[in-house]
């Protein structure tokens, strides 16, 4: 990030939701006179430090990519020795982008056809550019179709696999990455390895002594329909707290009521743990456990125990192992994490060559790292500019525009987008604890103009309502947002549910749901005067 | 190497690295240098003028922290010229600071031989800031390094919450438009108190610890991890008192390639989750 | 008269755009926002944070480092009187403390905001010492009946 | 008697472009438009022009090096920020003879291939800058800037003004106030003439040096070599004050014995000092009258002629209280960003106050020295470096017992 000649952050709050990674693009900006581009429905924090910003419509992306495609194209900017080496698909995709050209899709984009012009020649040009992309492109209905808009863009400039170029999603969570490291996908073994590979499955069943499914298990939104539909009866819970994160909840915690057996394993007693027929205390990964995690760069970097954990709280890594033991699994004894670690190297060929003592030694190390004479990979895909190229070809993946799931009518005249605030993580089960200076509370982001439109005063109550639910909360002024467009984040659940509003179209093939667009109407509270009202008072109506 | 150069230091040679700053040369030729002002990851702001050297052909010392290396330089720390203006900052200091928080100030400044009482004079008075619950600011013990205000600026954080007002004696560190930092720009990444030299910038918890003299170092531990909240990877210091098992101050790494010693409100302040009970 | 910061906001923002946005014009709005203003509020350095992207705490920084520039009001007039050398051989001690006598404490507005007064630095017009500046014209010499008439006029 | 080269319209000043040509301006523009760039350097450099702002820098060799500045962005700076005590002559240069220093900017601009100059104005001078903002436009409607920008475009002149700081007079302090920051100086190297304004290379001249350049250029390098000394050629300007009986700006050439500037002035005979040079400068006390007023006389006697200031003392004068004031004045004016001149000239006003009050502990003097010492040496810039020059001249001469009170 600090040797690149231009960052796009595209649906990316980087600023609030990664401040630390936002130095190391300042670093690249203030030092090598990098430029920044930010591709976002609202005016970010952030973005007095960019070039160019271009206010796409909420769900308006995959338009948007392709009409950057489209004028790469046009211009003659693409990297034609690229894709004719290391891409497939590229013919298909010249004819998907052909309509779309930036003056004809501006009322799909929202983007004026200039500025999208401007950020082809910069992104084709540009020696290095690095892509990002945050939740807005993938808390979408489209979300697949929308990474794959992006990741066209990247092949047809070659902007990837090479040092200070490349795409880069960054992970909202510490261990997001770890988790589907570890093979906390349906589709994946340990090692992100393909579950249908039967080479990897060996390499499992080998060190396991058993055999592993055959058959892609369900996601989370797979798993939903399968609880609506009376097929999951029984649920099992680590560290997740969805009748608050999920979208539609009234919808989520009727799936919940529903289940025969509910069985929570957290550090805290959630609402949804709350529901739980079993809860089993963990202790804190953070602070009070050993084990590793991996961040957005897939640097593997370790975790200390520095606490002793309260009361009856045990390790995750003892919780499973303890099940498993006491349900007669033969095999099965509690062991060290280090030596679970040593499992995982074994099984997988990305995390070989990291020991513990290595992680220790060189800060962490980034995947892959086959052998432990292996310094790890700082990026991936250089292959691609290996001649002939070694291994599959990149695809072009053509994506097409879809609006989003939910459109502004008469009824509901605002899209209501969601996010992260800097203070605040979540669904505040853990930021909620310490004491912030600005306060952990929820506010409508509305800008002057709607707001002297409805005639609204700062910290007004207002109620905001969509097709599923309704909040109330207080209304404040942003010069973030622009008219039509609201902005609520999901960090105070308790006080504020804003899931009760967003709708639960989901991505097919991910699951993500469109978390980013809600159509709502928003109300005065009529209640006494102007006067506002505290939010709690505002919770207590909702709950 | 084809960029490395002889300079002479004290009538000795040493080796030089084309872009290497004269103290980043004395450092590694084991040349005991007092600094105050210089940070390893913020512009050097050459305003303690503590690290001064003699350089042949310059009429005034010049701050070895700022002044990059060239080849043939004849750099003097042992003169006479040298030992006295490095006494005279710091006994200048001590005679404006409460120094009682800045050990490695004190330290310094005895190294040099500096006399505390060798001048007397109004003291500097700019107050003690106590306005949000993350950090308190206690400006008599100010230095004025310009330390916080870069890392809140264009070195890291980028925010501008912090600026050198006024002049001369009266100039000091201000939040916005001379305001609380609830109202300022800021955003409470604690990135000012990582840097500050003197403890003027101070943890609440550490700061409340000292008052009540429970502020013990000997009895904490330090255990680095990786931070919980979002994907960046932050490593933390967590300093733990062993005998109350609780997190008393986070710190971050300086030499880690994710973090260089900085951080955001919730990877600095935002820990006491592990310590909370439920609810 | 408290000014509404929107409007502030809004008058500054006008005063920048018949200056220039950039940087290096930030002195000059700065002079014009004081004459406005008698003082540089922070609503104003809010829409140069906004136009120039210079923050608000830098220009507070800038604005208390200079002598022409304040961040609390002046009054409609303010005299400035010099105290260095030479002013000080022909007696503006003695003229300073009339003025504290005369027109308040240095540095604070009159009852009705009309005049402050303040020591300054050398204004180049030594040869007429003891020299004063009234607002941006030259007072010098500088007399008792000169700051008595000011009192009158405007205290 | 020296009939006034810089002051020459002093009785009649031009301030409007047609009386400041039909008495002969523009002769200097016009010849350096004739011989170009290169040569106009190499007259000025001939005619041992150096910077009358105090450092004495050669003005050619600074000319001379942005004029080869790989750079094509490159400024020239006039600073007009006169603010040293006692110092008023480049106001009254401005305001005989505003058009005189404009054609000196003009010759500089197009001899350095500047992209834009800037004129900064003390804060303090409002009207001299409405007077040469004025002068600029006449100059511009009447064409004269044409030409002188880059790829031949008119040249943009831009008046700034000063804040009201001390410091900013200080170049590179200087060239932060035009920036939009703080007038905190930086250190030096890199000079500006390699990276000054913008981190440009820049050419910066105090207002009487380039006062100076359209006379080099009409008249000849050899003309300026003509009047003054071997060693310092041409004419300065003092700005006299204090204990004389025609206080204003004089004009003479190199080499005049300081008690002739004193006469013309109208000094008493039986001064106790004077303080040459301002507030930076030193004490000079009756022994010393028949220096000659030239780079070199005044370093011959441990003095320097500085801005040019002289402010005379009569025997009344307690000096421990005209030191006293230029302490209190240091400690005002310094920026605050270095230790040795934030705390150090507040700790010097102090003991000066004391020693001002008759009621010093006796160790002050040792102190001041001392002090002195650390601020010299180890201060970021000259602010700071000279601010005790005044007072370690003072302490050298009541050690000499040459004070009165």
């Amino acid at each position: 990030m600090e040797n690149t000649d231009l960052i796009i952050l595209w649906g990316s709050n980087a600023r609030e939701a990664h401040p630390v990674m936002f130095h190391h693009m300042m670093k690249s900006i203030r030092q090598r006179g990098a430029q920044l581009v930010v591709v976002d429905p609202r005016r970010i924090s952030g973005i007095e430090f960019a070039s160019l910003h271009l206010p796409v419509h909420v769900g308006g992306d995959v338009a948007l990519a392709n009409a950057v495609g489209h004028v790469i194209l046009e211009e003659g900017l693409e990297n034609r020795e690229f894709i004719a080496r290391a891409t497939e698909g590229f013919e298909a995709y010249r004819e998907a982008v052909e309509k779309y050209r930036p003056e004809d899709v501006e009322h799909m984009t929202g983007v004026p056809a200039g500025k999208v012009r401007q950020l082809a020649r910069m992104y084709a040009q540009a020696d290095r550019a690095i892509l990002c992309w945050t939740l807005g492109i993938t808390e979408h209905h489209n979300a697949v179709q929308n990474v794959h808009a992006l990741i066209n863009l990247a092949l047809l400039t070659g902007k990837v696999g090479r040092y200070g170029s490349g795409l880069a999603p960054l992970r909202g969570q510490n261990n997001v990455q770890g988790g589907g490291d570890m093979g906390a996908l349906p589709n994946r073994l340990p090692g992100f390895q393909d579950l249908t590979d039967p080479a990897a499955r060996k390499r499992c069943e080998d060190a396991w002594g058993l055999p592993v499914p055959e058959k892609v298990g369900k996601h989370q939104t797979a798993m939903f329909k399968a609880m609506a539909d009376g097929e999951i009866r029984a649920l099992y819970i680590i560290g997740e707290n969805p009748v608050q994160s999920e979208a539609n909840l009234h919808h989520v915690r009727g799936l919940f009521e529903g289940l025969d057996f509910l069985l929570v394993q957290d550090i805290f007693l959630t609402p949804t743990g709350e529901m739980a027929d079993v809860v089993l205390p963990a202790s804190a990964s953070f602070a009070e456990a050993e084990g590793t995690v991996t961040n957005s760069e897939r640097r593997v970097q370790r975790l200390r125990p520095a606490l002793k954990p309260p009361g009856e709280a045990r390790d995750d890594l003892w919780i499973v192992e303890e099940l498993a033991i006491r349900m007669g699994v033969p095999g099965w004894t509690h062991r060290s994490a280090e030596e679970a670690w040593d499992e995982l190297r074994r099984v997988s060929p990305i995390h070989a060559g990291m020991s513990y003592r290595r992680l220790e030694e060189l800060g962490g190390l980034q995947w892959p790292c086959p052998s432990e004479d292996h310094p790890g990979s700082p990026f991936l895909h250089a292959r691609l500019w290996e001649n002939p190229i070694s291994g599959k070809r990149a695809p072009f993946v053509t994506a097409e525009h879809e609006p989003t799931a939910e459109q502004v009518d008469a009824e509901y005249p605002f899209m209501l987008t969601t996010g992260r605030r800097l203070a605040d993580y979540n669904t505040g089960v853990q930021s909620r604890h310490y004491a912030a200076p600005h306060g952990h509370r929820e506010v409508l982001e509305m800008c002057e103009e709607d707001m002297d439109r409805l005639g609204f005063q700062e910290g007004e109550l207002c109620r905001v309502s969509s097709r599923r639910g309704k909040v109330e909360v207080q209304v404040s002024r942003s010069r973030k947002v622009r008219p039509g467009l609201l902005f609520m984040s999901l960090n105070h659940p308790d006080e504020v549910p804003t899931n009760l509003l967003t709708l639960d179209a989901t991505d097919p093939v991910a699951g993500t749901a469109e978390f980013k667009a809600t159509a709502v109407r928003v109300e005065r509270v009529a209640t006494q005067g102007a006067d506002s009202h505290p939010v709690e008072e505002a919770a207590q109506q909702n709950a | 190497m084809a960029d490395t150069f002889q300079v002479l230091i004290d009538g000795h040679e040493a080796i030089a690295h084309e872009g290497e700053t004269i103290l980043d040369v004395l450092r590694r030729a084991q040349v005991e240098t007092p600094t105050l002002c210089t940070h390893e990851h913020l512009t050097p702001a050459k305003a303690c003028r503590a690290c001064v050297v003699e350089l042949k052909g310059s009429r005034a010392l010049v701050a070895s922290c700022e002044r990059k290396a060239e080849p043939g330089m004849e750099v003097r720390t042992d003169s006479e010229r040298v030992q006295n203006a490095r006494r005279g900052v710091f006994e200048l200091l001590l005679s404006q600071n409460d120094v009682s928080t800045a050990p490695a100030l004190a330290a310094q400044a005895e190294s040099v031989g500096a006399d505390p009482g060798r001048y007397r004079g109004q003291r500097y008075e700019k107050g003690f800031f106590d306005d949000n619950q993350l950090y308190v600011r206690d400006y008599d013990k100010c230095i004025l390094c310009y330390r916080c205000v870069e890392a809140c600026g264009p070195d890291v954080q980028n925010t501008f919450a912090l600026t050198v007002s006024g002049r001369g004696f009266d100039a000091g560190i201000a939040a916005g438009f001379g305001e609380s930092l609830p109202d300022s720009a800021c955003v409470f990444c604690g990135n000012c108190v990582a840097v500050c030299p003197t403890g003027a910038l101070m943890d609440r918890r550490e700061h409340s610890l000292r008052a009540e003299g429970r502020w013990d170092e000997e009895r904490y531990d330090v255990v680095q991890t990786t931070c919980s909240y979002c994907g960046v990877g932050c490593q933390l210091e967590l300093h733990v008192d062993r005998a109350s098992n609780e997190i008393v101050k986070v710190t971050s790494p300086m030499d880690h390639s994710v973090t260089h010693g900085f951080l955001c409100v919730k990877g600095r302040y935002g820990y006491s989750f592990v310590e909370a009970g439920g609810d | 008269m408290p000014e509404d910061d929107r409007e502030i906001r809004e008058r500054v923002r006008g005063l920048i755009s018949e200056t220039g946005r950039e940087r290096t014009q930030l002195l000059e709005v700065l002079h014009k926002v004081q004459k406005e203003f008698r003082h540089v509020p922070r609503a104003a350095a809010e829409a140069i944070e906004q136009e120039m992207l210079v923050p608000v705490a830098e220009t507070y920084g800038v604005v208390t480092f200079y002598d022409l520039l304040s961040e609390k009001p002046v009054g409609r007039k303010v005299l400035r009187i010099c105290e260095d050398v030479t002013c000080s051989l022909h007696g503006s001690e003695q003229l300073a403390a009339q003025a504290e006598q005369l027109l308040g404490p240095e540095g604070a507005q009159s009852r009705n905001g009309e005049v402050s007064w303040t020591r300054c630095a050398c204004l180049g017009l030594c040869d007429k010492a003891p020299a004063a500046l009234c607002d941006e014209e030259p007072l010098a010499p500088l007399t008792s009946a000169a700051i008595r008439k000011i009192g009158e006029d405007h205290a | 008697m020296h009939s006034p080269v810089l002051l020459r319209r002093q009785d009649a000043p031009a301030r409007d472009l047609e009386a400041y040509i039909a008495s002969g301006g523009l002769a200097g523009l016009k010849k350096a438009r004739e011989i170009g760039p290169e040569e106009t350097v190499r007259m000025v450099t001939d005619s041992g022009l150096v910077g009358r702002g105090g450092a004495g820098f050669p003005t050619g060799r600074k000319w001379e090096s942005v004029r080869t500045a790989k750079d094509p962005e490159r400024y020239f700076v006039l600073n007009a920020d006169e603010s040293e005590p006692g110092t008023f002559k480049d106001r009254q240069m401005i305001d005989v003879d505003p058009f005189l220093v404009l054609e000196g900017v003009l010759i500089a601009c197009f001899a350095t291939h500047a992209t834009r100059a800037y004129i900064y104005v003390r804060g303090e001078y409002r009207r001299e800058a409405d007077l040469l903002q004025r002068c600029a436009a006449e100059l511009g409607a009447a064409g004269y800037l044409d030409g002188l920008g880059p790829e031949g475009h008119a040249l943009a002149i831009e008046v700034r003004h000063g804040g009201g700081a001390y410091i900013c007079g200080e170049e590179t302090a200087l060239f932060r106030s035009i920036e939009g920051y703080r007038g905190e100086p930086m250190s030096k190297p890199p000079f500006p003439t390699v990276a000054g304004l913008f981190r440009k290379p820049t050419a910066i001249n105090n207002v009487e040096t380039i006062a100076n350049v359209p006379d080099i250029m009409s008249r000849g390098a050899a003309w300026l070599r003509s009047l003054g000394t071997e060693r310092s050629p041409g004419v300065k300007l003092y700005s006299v004050s204090g204990h004389v009986g025609r206080p204003g700006v004089y004009e003479l050439p190199f080499g005049v014995p300081l008690r002739e500037l004193l006469d013309l002035a109208g000094a008493q005979q039986d001064l106790q000092a004077i303080l040459l040079g301002g507030a930076a400068g030193t004490f000079v006390f009756p022994q010393d009258f028949d220096m000659p007023l030239s780079y070199e006389g005044a370093q011959q006697r441990h003095a320097t002629l500085g801005s040019g200031a002289l402010i005379a003392f009569d025997h009344e004068t307690n000096l421990w209280r005209v030191a006293e004031r230029l302490g209190s004045f240091f400690a005002h004016e310094s920026c605050g960003q270095c230790v040795p001149c934030r705390v150090g000239t507040r700790r010097q006003h102090e003991m000066l106050e004391a020693l001002a009050e008759g009621d010093g502990r006796g160790s002050e003097r040792d102190l001041l020295v001392r002090l002195s010492q650390v601020m010299t040496d180890a201060s970021i810039c000259g602010l700071g470096q000279t601010a005790s020059t005044a007072v370690r001249s003072l302490i050298d001469a009541e050690t000499k017992g040459l004070l009165a009170v």
